[in-house]
């Protein structure tokens, strides 16, 4: 999307692609307490004064050892690729404008790890991680980024638009409150259909304030349908903060509107997004209508692009409290005490991604761009009932 | 599949014509549905669904809130999905309301996402003026629909076709837009019972001539009929077209007429600037530019909204007589 | 509108056009204490499970006689109006659809007290009696809705655009959550331009389901603006029943979710709505921003034209239950009661107005249509800063 | 007002021009404000309105929520009562969001009121492709506008023109839309410093010729004009109309054009079906059969959204190559 070069020079570095850590990580590693304190007080303040009944903050609960490595591997895969993909737009090597989701990994794992292929999500313009969260695969990812026809949409969808309906990632989205009706839309087959399948839809606080999202919750409300509408509330649309773009600090506050409840969930704590968005999906599969989780976030980065640091609309001081927050760093610090893990296999795990990225990688380079006759093909599909 | 054969000399409206259609939908598509303002309980404000909600029951016909984007992504996102949804957008004049749904979701989405999705889902909704219902609900806005590859759009402008291009538009597995014509729902015509399709794509010759060819659109294809009775008056023989699908247009059997007949006029309801008169005004001379005898004629309505007043409305809205004009001031007859 | 004509015969025959008293008081009179039983618990439930912290149900205090006269007269002006717009209709004499505001008059009398021609309002397809209460005169309404040329919109118009700037009465619209954003805009204007006025939006529980009324009134809360927006909740949106429309009660639920007060009231109540607009005027002319101001009130007729009862949409004894609480009816009774008029002086005034309307309407039938050079008039205006 | 003379020889380039061209009415009119997404803090995301809220202050410059029906709304309510906004969608693709506050409300309200309302709104926006931004952030529209009667819609193709439409925009009564185009945002040309107006429904001649007539709309100028070199080449004397307007449109300079070179070729970016083009070609025609030596030609888009892969962006953008080899299929050169 709009991509605004500002004149500032970077205060701080962006990671390269080859870190083998999130960026967090980079800094001194916080203790564990602090860690663990930051946690308990978060940032984000999760309580407002117009709150109404059905919200709740949630807290930790025990899943298996399988559940929590997969919520990390989750994490780390998109953390990694979105590194390695903002890198190749930095060096100028992807066409068009890359939104990415580094800090926000947590939101897209926790909800992830409760759906099959049969469930749908909807996504956004910073949609990456969200299909690396359903099951996307780097090669088709990396070669769709570059506009090669062995990407998910044969090179014509791109960032904004990269997708894949085996999947039940019904597509990034360039609109913003593109993804709600249609989400709601599909939740309402899963019903027809007498399906026991979900659909997320995933948006931000900026799109919060878009007339499709308004209408698509009431809808789904209407006719409790199995849909979670996931607020990625990062404090900013575009280069415009949320204070300036709406009275409410909570999104969540806008469920009870529709009758549905609305919960608040630190988004920086993966545990803490899988159990809520758990216990919203499982009410959806039962019957039980459609929940707006809002989680609280933030991205490291810039709206487009990997510059991180030194921007005029926000302070390095706040990106630097978010990234003591780091959801992968802290997550594996909690692995580590929890026996789950130990530091070297979450190391070799890394290098593991970063393996499969650069070979992803250099299958897109070497990846075919479309022919030209594939510019007039699926516009329209052949006829059939 | 092909045009059943018309079977016996049972005529009915317009409106009726349209619920007959949706009705063998229902019946044939196991997961197609109806959703849109008061199409359930109150059969739709034209009473085009009466009765569908008591014979499928609810949960094949929905009343849905005054929500356009919700309606159109209902569509996009169940059609995405396994569902064969009809969606009904009450007035076309509403359609501002749900523009991005329509053109960045549902038009794009096959494309964007290179062939992934397949979005078969049918909308339907009322175009044109004529019951003094203002500039917000008597517009054409079909050329706005026209312009945007990835979706069809038909104007069915009699009863056999308000059926058949239902069905038709059904069974298409794209997005079509049916866009009926509510000064003409009373119009009855002989309508076979059951399933038949009226394709999408094909403009059909209501009446053959030699001298000009006529090309209209929705219900100004009896204003062109009406119109060539008074022409033959003049001395021209006059050929009908009714265009019937404006998105995909079928240019073929307009150039073929156009290459007999040597003159051509385009008739439609909507503003004639920027509409889709232009469109097929520019492909004649394209295609045919050497058989033609004059300059293509357009007639459309005059560069204005749509105005309440009865009498304003009456000079607004082109009519036989209009076309007739048309004609003698072009040809100087 | 969409006008639905159905097959059923009308069960209850509405008023003619000359009756010297509103519809109700056509019924057995209930017993001085039965109405103010019924107003005390009003059919529509005021209270909701889910209701959030600033709404309220507002009493009854005391204004001047000369504000209780007023009241009076908008109410029975637009009723009158109504009465005979809806039988002229019904005999084939007004072109198009009229959307009759017959049994909500205390909304529109009770929020336009309190404005001047400064302040605007915006209007919907049930916008006659919004203009009547906001200072419109019969003449040039009766002849808009004929589509004269002495009609406020010189014919152009007619009922559903009905409209006149110099009142503040910034149009009827045929679109559905139409008003609202336009509503925002004139409240915008009014801060920017520093003066003391404020914008009403008027819009139906219906209405508050299109994407239009969120986003004017997330904007409106942002900025502060002072714009208040009446949600006229009679319980219908044309023929589907809000139960079938939305998960929710109360309209101003919605309220906390932008950040501004959302309160309910009894809409066959003049009093009662009297004051709680006025409350919500007064904070925004004070820069407190806006309001949602939910009425719960009925319309007496069908969604389009004059028949009331018979409906297969809603029970004849709902639309009793409605009418038995006839705003004007009740409020007659009370200023008698107060000794502000007797019942010969609400008798002459029935008189008086539809003299008036007699002499409107003739002048309507009189006044030219407009002519053929007019239809290409006024699409553009000259230019000039 | 009539143009300002050129003053001295200063390059700016068009993003620049924009600016400047905000910002003289922001000094020239204490009732005009900015308001859109991100054009307050972040001065556009273009850069197209850096600096206005340093130099005006949060009164006149304001960012809003994400929401564009509110955005037309407060265009449409503000210009209502004693403002002149100039409102910003971020990207034409966006008006889809509020089609219905442009078409049914800004476009009618004056109209539907009998003159009673004015409307002196002004809407910044931006169009085009060759940014490999794929479907949903490349599209050219106005085709959309410029069937609605009631606004006006202008696509400046240089800077100079930047500038002084969109004062000329602001400047009037009307509702306008200054429609810009995102792949020139760099171009630099001469442009004079303070007021000027360039004045809106009148097309330019950017070169003269004999031959052909090449009306181009907004950065289709730039390709036309070296797709004339190459046909001089080929023994061509090429005259370039930049439309400037597409709404009102300047069928007069055409027709005078045509008159003199017999021949008409009209270029756009947007997909060819339904675009303007086909709206000029017919009135060309309409106007100028009797001296048309060839079919008035058309290039622009192909049936289908805009890919991302640059390689097939490459082929689906008009050129000057893509005219050239329109002309010669066309003129059998
Ligand atoms: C309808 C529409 N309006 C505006 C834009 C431009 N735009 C792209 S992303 C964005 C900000 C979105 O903010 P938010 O929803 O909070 O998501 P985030 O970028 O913070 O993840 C904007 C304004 C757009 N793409 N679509
Ligand atoms: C955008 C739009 N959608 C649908 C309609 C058709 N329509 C006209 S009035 C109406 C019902 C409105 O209900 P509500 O807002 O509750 O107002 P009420 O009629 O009850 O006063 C509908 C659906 C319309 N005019 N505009
Ligand atoms: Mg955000
Ligand atoms: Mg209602």
């Amino acid at each position: 999307m709009a991509k605004k070069i500002k004149a500032k020079k970077q205060a701080a570095k962006a990671p390269a692609a080859k870190n083998k850590k999130p960026a967090a990580n980079n800094k001194k590693p916080a203790a564990k307490a602090k860690i663990a304190a930051a946690r308990k007080k978060p940032a984000v303040k999760t309580t407002a004064s117009r709150k109404s009944t059905p919200k709740k903050t949630r807290k930790r609960s025990g899943p298996s050892d399988q559940t929590l490595k997969e919520l990390h591997l989750k994490m780390v895969r998109i953390r990694c690729f979105e590194e390695a993909g903002g890198q190749m737009m930095e060096d100028g090597k992807i066409p068009g404008a890359l939104h990415l989701y580094v800090g926000e990994e947590a939101i897209a794992a926790g909800v992830m790890q409760h759906l099959s292929n049969e469930d749908q999500i909807t996504s956004t313009h910073r949609g990456h991680g969200h299909l690396v969260a359903k099951g996307g695969e780097f090669k088709p990812m990396f070669a769709e980024l570059l506009g090669r026809s062995t990407g998910y949409c044969g090179g014509k969808g791109g960032s904004m638009h990269i997708s894949n309906l085996e999947l039940g990632m019904l597509g990034a989205n360039g609109i913003v409150g593109g993804g709600p009706p249609i989400a709601m839309g599909a939740a309402f087959s899963n019903k027809f259909r007498k399906t026991k399948n979900v659909t997320i839809s995933f948006f931000g606080d900026g799109a919060s304030n878009e007339g499709s999202v308004h209408e698509a919750a009431n809808m789904a409300a209407l006719y409790k349908l199995p849909c979670i509408f996931v607020c990625e509330n990062n404090g900013y649309g575009e280069y415009t903060s949320q204070a300036n773009h709406q009275a409410i600090v909570d999104v969540a506050d806008r469920a009870a509107g529709y009758g549905m409840p609305g919960v608040i969930v630190d988004g920086m704590d993966v545990m803490a997004v899988y159990e809520a968005a758990g216990e919203a999906i499982e009410r959806a599969r039962n019957g039980g209508g459609p929940t707006l989780l809002e989680c609280k976030t933030y991205r490291y980065y810039d709206h487009v692009g990997m510059r991180g640091m030194g921007m005029s609309y926000r302070t390095d001081e706040e990106v630097e409290a978010w990234r003591k927050r780091d959801a992968i760093a802290g997550f594996e610090q909690r692995l580590i005490e929890l026996g789950v893990m130990n530091r070297k296999q979450v190391d070799s795990i890394y290098t593991r991604i970063n393996n499969e990225i650069e070979e992803a990688i250099a299958y897109a380079f070497d990846s075919p761009h479309p022919e030209p006759h594939e510019l007039l093909e699926n516009v329209y599909c052949e006829k059939g009932a | 599949m092909s045009e059943a054969k018309k079977q016996e000399a049972r005529k009915i409206p317009y409106v009726a014509a349209i619920k007959e259609g949706v009705r063998e939908v229902l019946l044939e598509q196991d997961n197609s549905f109806v959703a849109g303002e008061d199409v359930a309980g109150a059969g739709g404000v034209f009473g085009h669904y009466g009765g569908l909600l008591q014979e499928f029951g609810p949960d094949r016909v929905y009343d849905t809130p005054i929500s356009e984007k919700a309606i159109m992504g209902l569509g996009v996102g169940a059609s995405a999905t396994g569902c064969r949804p009809i969606v009904d957008i009450m007035f076309i004049d509403f359609i501002g309301e749900c523009m991005d749904e329509i053109a960045n979701q549902m038009a794009k989405m096959r494309y964007m996402f290179g062939g992934n999705a397949t979005l078969p889902v049918t909308i339907i909704t009322m175009s044109g003026g004529g019951l003094s219902m203002a500039a917000q609900h008597s517009q054409c806005l079909e050329a706005w629909l026209a312009h945007l590859p990835g979706v069809k759009v038909v104007c069915p402008s009699n009863a056999y076709d308000a059926k058949g291009m239902t069905i038709a538009a059904a069974r298409d597995d794209n997005p079509v837009f049916v866009v009926f014509n509510k000064a003409s729902l009373g119009m009855s015509m002989e309508v076979p019972e059951g399933a038949y399709e009226v394709p999408i794509g094909k403009a059909a010759i209501c009446r053959e001539g030699s001298d000009l060819t006529i090309v209209a659109i929705s219900r100004m294809v009896h204003e062109a009929m009406a119109a060539a009775d008074q022409l033959k008056d003049l001395g021209l023989d006059v050929e009908v077209i009714d265009a019937r699908s404006v998105q995909p247009f079928d240019t073929e059997t307009v150039i073929k007429s156009i290459k007999k007949t040597h003159r051509a006029l385009i008739v439609h309801e909507a503003v004639k600037f920027g509409g889709i008169g232009g469109e097929i005004s520019a492909q004649i001379q394209e295609q045919a530019f050497d058989y033609l005898d004059a300059p293509v004629m357009r007639v459309g309505a005059p560069f204005c909204p749509v105005p309440f007043s009865p009498v304003l409305e009456e000079i607004y809205i082109p009519n036989a007589d209009t076309i007739v004009a048309k004609v003698k001031d072009t040809l100087e007859l």
